[in-house]
């Protein structure tokens, strides 16, 4: 065991993890702690761009951002968390550009902003440009600057090592113990405050954007020691996905023009959201793409439909909409333009469809993206234990891993970048005061113990099921039974064969016996978390008898204000599982009828 | 259909010396040289170690030779590759196991570069700096890197000589030099003026040839010996 | 553990480096004529077999041309030698990393290319003279002619 | 000495493309024929020693296993010295020859340009072994 004191850990380097290192590094000594190289992170993955009302290129205004965001979640959002939000986004956009972010340009040298799905003009209720975006590249942009910022602070590093167990001792966080992957040895943080950033899990799932590290470590771990997750049913799936692969085709392609067509060749999004049509929320677009897939109109009846951006539709379309520069000349798109604002789409696009998005369709079908839920949080990043609010001194968490709950039940586009910085943020600064106040806790008795049982578990067994198969089945039945559309018999069904599952899994073998980079350890380490995580969702899924954003419930259709305008929070007691209730805080925006 | 793949092996806790290990999977032709390692790895030797995480190139873990060429395993589909694939890890950084690598010489030669932008005016009060989009578009090629080493475990001055900084530094490098916001460029041609700078690069291209994202390194090793040469940039 | 390795550090500016990197490319583009031109002249233009001792002697160095040709083969004997001195040199630095080896293997070099541009220039600038002559006085003669 | 054998080993088992093979040649080229410059510059040093000695040695030189080496370091400068000047140009106008199309383009031509003044030479080099001469010879 290897020991080290350092006075915050924080636990993952994508967008939140390093963001909240960036502040926290200014104040006090931090180690950060990851088990991928901080710039593999799948922050970098995020596409299309980082929501942010600039008004740079039309009038915008933090608070129709914030409706926007509001009415996005479906009304389950913490309406004062999302104010906080998007009023700071505007200083933090800009803060990310002075860091050396290199957004893309107006013509007056402005950072460029572009539609999205879900942003809108509050009054006209037209689209509005408030996507600021570096190509189809934002992400990538916005982990590579931060990590450049903490190489220039000297953040402290601890790469690949991996998070396994939080340690907490006379009523508050003490350190945590991680796993060194290239040595196999176990090191011990002693510390006053630990912070999550350990991004979603959407490998729950067998069609997802998700990277497979996104196993959901940490919350899984919060769940096993009694913590509560908020609101774990309302996971997203992303309208378009390559078919079959998950890869995500950002938003942004249907913000430059891009519209999705059936197999008859219908815009059918015409039918399910009038005045938004191909840029209405992505609960809306998946659920619609669903039911036109279930009434046979995929594409020759089969379980995709195609995202066009030939040249030649989206003109047509913009025609048809009346679509207008800001200087009232049509707007047009050329296949030059493509290549020029998706180039990344258009890689991906050739490279494992083989097919060019300029002169055909994509096929596309929905994809596990986003977790709405997770570790709850207040607005100061500070994790929450039960549904009164208290916190558990020294723990915190920001990004997709924790739920604020900025998201609500659906998140908009371009929001969890905005999330991950102005939370990553403000819980930096928080754990900061924090570790300057007290002193350091004792740690536990022999603090790596736990982790040392689970893995000599896995280890000791010479025979037993592959983790593969049981992770396979279990994303199978997660993408056929909690994916797009849920009934009680499919979730009753799904709770059943994760159980079962979950039982398989206490004779999970592992072939590498080794200390050196045992990647068949963590696997199947992880896989013990996802099966956590796959039973409380099921269970949050079947326990939520209304359809909200992202939890849509065939067996009941229709939203609930009355029964169910409440977060859920889950806690694990002993082999059981306990759901309580939190209220959503409300400040100006009244639930409404979603209509897009 | 059935492939053979042939990997080369090595765990320094057990074995000697590198060894071939020979594998037959069942791929479609669409399938990801990824999937057919995880195919491997999951249902036959558990003991096979790789990086990978995105899965679509994006994050740079997992770079390899592939058929004597460095590829991403995820950005390269098992049609393109024939009946028998061999499989080595990257070379010129020792290897930790099988096809995973030491990566930190290549971050530590990140970090010698300072890779973060130097401006030492205050920035201006509620609004961005401006930049003109022709300012930005010179250096937007450097700006995809993802630090995934294909390039410099490809480049012949790098194998033969591990302290040449390196095509991915020299990206990386460019990237500030040509960004009109930063105020550092003297310093920075500096480092690249350095007798393990720019000046190693012999225009392989091998570097160009392999890069996931496409960058044209050697364009950008050309435009940083030029302002070298020039004195600064024009 | 994977905290940070230090590597060499980068920096110092050069000023050596690039005046050689830059010498590779004007002495290239130099010997592209000269030593080009040379080859083809010899082995094509003139065939090798015309070439003997009296050829050399009397007819390129002495003929009508011989002040031509011995700027000629001076010049392609001091850029050749120097341009291919230094490529080694380059390749030394590629290969051999051992402080001690590296210095020794390039000093090497570096006389050996010093007796072979003095052994050039005694002949270029001596001949017809008697071999006993030194270089400067044949230089004087030379010049002088 | 056996990490300068790896390198050298790599530097030959990956499979480039045409700037690989094109560095590999150069490198080979410019060396072989600063050994061959060396032996050179040590011959016509002996034209001031003496005749007897110089022209011993050019017996050597017409020697038909000799004549071999020599078509190797023929298509060694003339390969260096074309391939050199497709490096000039990469090196100093980076912005017109620095992407990989024009840089197997330029490969090619630099085979082709190689290949037309080597075929000339190699033929009056092997000549005199067969007592074929030029025309224009005049011995
Ligand atoms: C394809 C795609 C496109 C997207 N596009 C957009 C977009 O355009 N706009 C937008 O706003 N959002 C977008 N998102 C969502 C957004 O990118 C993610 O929600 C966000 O990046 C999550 O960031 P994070 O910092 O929370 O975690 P991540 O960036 O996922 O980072 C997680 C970190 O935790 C570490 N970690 C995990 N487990 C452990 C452990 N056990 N021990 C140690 N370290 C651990 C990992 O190494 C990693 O460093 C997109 C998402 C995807 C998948
Ligand atoms: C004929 C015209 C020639 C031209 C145009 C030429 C050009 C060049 C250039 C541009 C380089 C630099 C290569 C790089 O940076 O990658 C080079 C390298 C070199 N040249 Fe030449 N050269 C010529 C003749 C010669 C001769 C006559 C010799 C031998 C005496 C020679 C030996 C070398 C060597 C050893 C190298 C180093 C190779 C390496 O680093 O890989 N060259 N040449
Ligand atoms: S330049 Fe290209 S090959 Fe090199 S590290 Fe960056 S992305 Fe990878
Ligand atoms: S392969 Fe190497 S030599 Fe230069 S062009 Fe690329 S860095
Ligand atoms: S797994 Fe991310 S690049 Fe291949």
């Amino acid at each position: 065991m290897i020991y080290h004191k350092h006075d915050a850990v924080i636990v993952g380097a994508g967008g939140a993890g390093l963001m909240a290192a960036l502040y926290a590094s200014k104040e006090v000594n931090v180690g950060v702690i990851s088990k991928l190289y901080p710039t593999r992170s799948h922050t970098g993955t995020a596409q299309g761009g980082i929501g942010a009302a600039l008004g740079n290129l039309e009038e915008d205004h933090w608070e129709w951002h914030a409706f926007d965001t509001i009415k996005g979640g479906d009304y389950l959002v913490d309406q004062d968390a999302a104010e906080i939000m998007c009023r700071d986004a505007v200083g933090i956009v800009l803060e990310l550009e002075h860091m050396g972010l290199p957004f893309d340009r107006t013509p007056d040298g402005k950072i460029s902003q572009r539609p999205f799905g879900g942003h809108t003009n509050n009054v006209t209720k037209q689209p509005v440009r408030r996507a600021c975006h570096a190509a189809d590249r934002t992400g990538h942009m916005i982990l590579q600057t931060l990590y450049q910022q903490c190489i220039k602070n000297n953040v402290q590093f601890y790469d690949e090592f991996q998070f396994m167990d939080l340690l907490v001792n006379e009523g508050r966080v003490v350190g945590c113990v991680a796993y060194e992957i290239k040595t196999g040895e176990l090191h011990v943080f002693h510390a006053k405050a630990v912070f999550f950033a350990t991004g979603g899990w959407g490998r729950l799932w067998n069609v997802t954007s998700n990277a497979h590290s996104l196993t959901g470590d940490a919350p899984a771990v919060m769940l096993r020691k009694g913590y509560p997750l908020e609101d774990m049913e309302f996971f997203q799936f992303h309208p378009t996905g390559i078919y079959k692969m998950g890869i995500l085709i950002t938003e942004g392609v249907r913000g430059e023009g891009g519209v999705l067509i059936n197999g008859l060749g219908e815009r059918f999004m015409a039918r399910y959201a009038p005045t938004l049509k191909d840029l209405a929320s992505r609960d809306v677009i998946s659920r619609a793409i669903y039911l036109e897939i279930a009434a046979g109109r995929g594409i020759n009846g089969q379980d995709y439909v195609y995202l066009d951006v030939r040249p030649e539709t989206v003109n047509r379309y913009f025609d048809e909409d009346g679509k207008k520069n800001p200087d009232g000349t049509p707007r047009r798109i050329t296949a030059a333009d493509i290549e020029k604002k998706l180039p990344d789409i258009a890689d991906f696009c050739r490279t494992y469809l083989g097919v060019d998005p300029v002169k055909q369709p994509m096929p596309i079908q929905p994809t596990a993206h986003y977790a709405m839920g997770g570790i709850p949080t207040d607005v100061d990043g500070r994790v929450i234990v039960d549904v009164d609010n208290s916190v558990l001194p020294g723990a915190y968490a920001a990004g997709e891993v924790a739920c604020v709950s900025v998201h609500g039940a659906n998140r908009l586009g371009t929001n969890s970048l905005v999330d991950l910085v102005v939370f990553g943020k403000r819980g930096g600064i928080a754990m900061a005061q924090y570790c300057k106040q007290v002193d350091y806790g004792p740690l536990p008795p022999n603090p790596e113990a736990e982790t040392r049982r689970q893995l000599d578990a896995l280890l000791s067994r010479t025979s037993g099921t592959s983790a593969a198969a049981i992770r396979r089945s279990m994303q199978d039945v997660m993408m056929r039974n909690v994916g797009v559309f849920r009934t009680e018999k499919l979730l009753t069904e799904a709770l059943e064969k994760i159980r079962d599952l979950k039982h398989q899994y206490q004779n999970v073998y592992v072939a590498d016996k080794g200390k050196r980079f045992n990647t068949d350890l963590l696997e199947a380490w992880e896989l013990g978390c996802m099966l956590d995580l796959a039973e409380v969702t099921a269970l949050c899924a079947l326990n939520r008898t209304e359809s909200r954003g992202g939890h849509a419930r065939d067996d009941y259709p229709k939203r609930d204000d009355v029964n169910w305008l409440k977060h859920t929070m889950i806690f694990k007691q002993g082999d059981n599982y306990r759901i309580g209730y939190k209220p959503v805080v409300i400040t100006k925006y009244q639930p409404m009828e979603r209509v897009y | 259909m059935r492939v053979t793949l042939r990997i080369k092996r090595f765990n320094p806790e057990k074995d000697e010396k590198p060894w071939w290990g020979e594998y037959e999977v069942d791929v479609e032709p669409n399938d990801q040289l990824l999937d057919a390692l995880h195919k491997v790895k999951w249902y036959q030797d558990g003991t096979l170690t790789l990086r990978r995480s995105c899965a679509h190139g994006i994050c740079g873990s997992d770079a390899m030779v592939v058929n004597g060429r460095n590829r991403l395993a995820c950005k390269v589909l098992m049609k393109d590759l024939g009946k028998k694939v061999t499989v080595e890890p990257i070379r010129g950084l020792p290897v930790i196991k099988d096809l995973v690598v030491d990566m930190e010489p290549f971050f530590a030669k990140y970090r010698a570069i300072k890779p973060y932008l130097i401006n030492n005016d205050p920035p201006p009060e509620g609004r961005e700096r401006l930049q003109s989009p022709a300012d930005r578009e010179r250096f937007d090629d450097t700006t995809k890197c993802i630090l995934c080493a294909c390039c410099t475990t490809s480049c012949p001055s790098f194998w033969a000589n591990g302290d040449y900084v390196g095509p991915a530094a020299i990206v990386q490098a460019h990237r500030f030099i040509f960004d009109s916001r930063d105020q550092a460029t003297a310093e920075r041609l500096d480092i690249m003026n350095d007798m393990m700078g720019v000046w190693r690069c012999r225009t392989v291209f091998n570097c160009v040839e392999c890069c996931p994202r496409e960058i044209n390194i050697t364009k950008a090793i050309g435009d940083v010996k030029k302002a070298i040469l020039e004195g600064g940039v024009r | 553990m994977a905290l940070k390795t230090r590597t060499r550090s980068y920096g110092s500016p050069n000023r050596f480096e690039v005046a050689s990197w830059y010498f590779m490319r004007v002495s290239g583009a130099a010997l592209l004529v000269l030593a080009v031109f040379h080859l083809f002249y010899m082995h094509v233009i003139a065939g090798v077999d015309a070439i003997t001792f009296e050829w050399i002697v009397n007819e390129r160095w002495n003929g009508p041309l011989g002040m031509f040709w011995r700027t000629y083969d001076l010049a392609l004997l001091l850029f050749a030698l120097l341009h291919g001195a230094n490529g080694a040199r380059w390749v030394i630095d590629d290969y051999i990393h051992g402080r001690g080896a590296n210095l020794a293997v390039k000093s090497a070099l570096y006389v050996l290319t010093a007796i072979l541009i003095l052994m050039g220039m005694q002949v270029i600038f001596t001949v017809p003279l008697h071999s006993q002559q030194t270089a400067l006085s044949a230089l004087v003669t030379a010049l002088g002619r | 000495m056996a990490s300068i054998v790896a390198s050298i080993w790599e530097g030959i088992t990956y499979r480039g493309r045409e700037g690989h093979w094109a560095w590999l040649l150069h490198r080979v080229s410019g060396l072989g024929i600063l050994l061959f410059l060396a032996l050179h510059i040590v011959d016509i040093y002996l034209i001031g020693v003496g005749k007897e000695i110089f022209e011993a040695f050019l017996f050597f030189y017409h020697s038909a296993p000799f004549k071999v080496l020599v078509m190797g370091l023929l298509f060694g400068v003339y390969y260096h010295a074309f391939n050199g000047v497709r490096i000039i140009l990469v090196d100093f106008w980076p912005e017109r020859f620095s992407n990989w199309k024009t840089q197997r383009l330029m490969f090619r031509v630099v085979i082709v340009l190689t290949l037309l003044a080597f075929i000339p030479s190699a033929i009056a080099t092997v000549a005199p072994l067969f007592n074929l001469h030029m025309p224009w010879w005049n011995h």
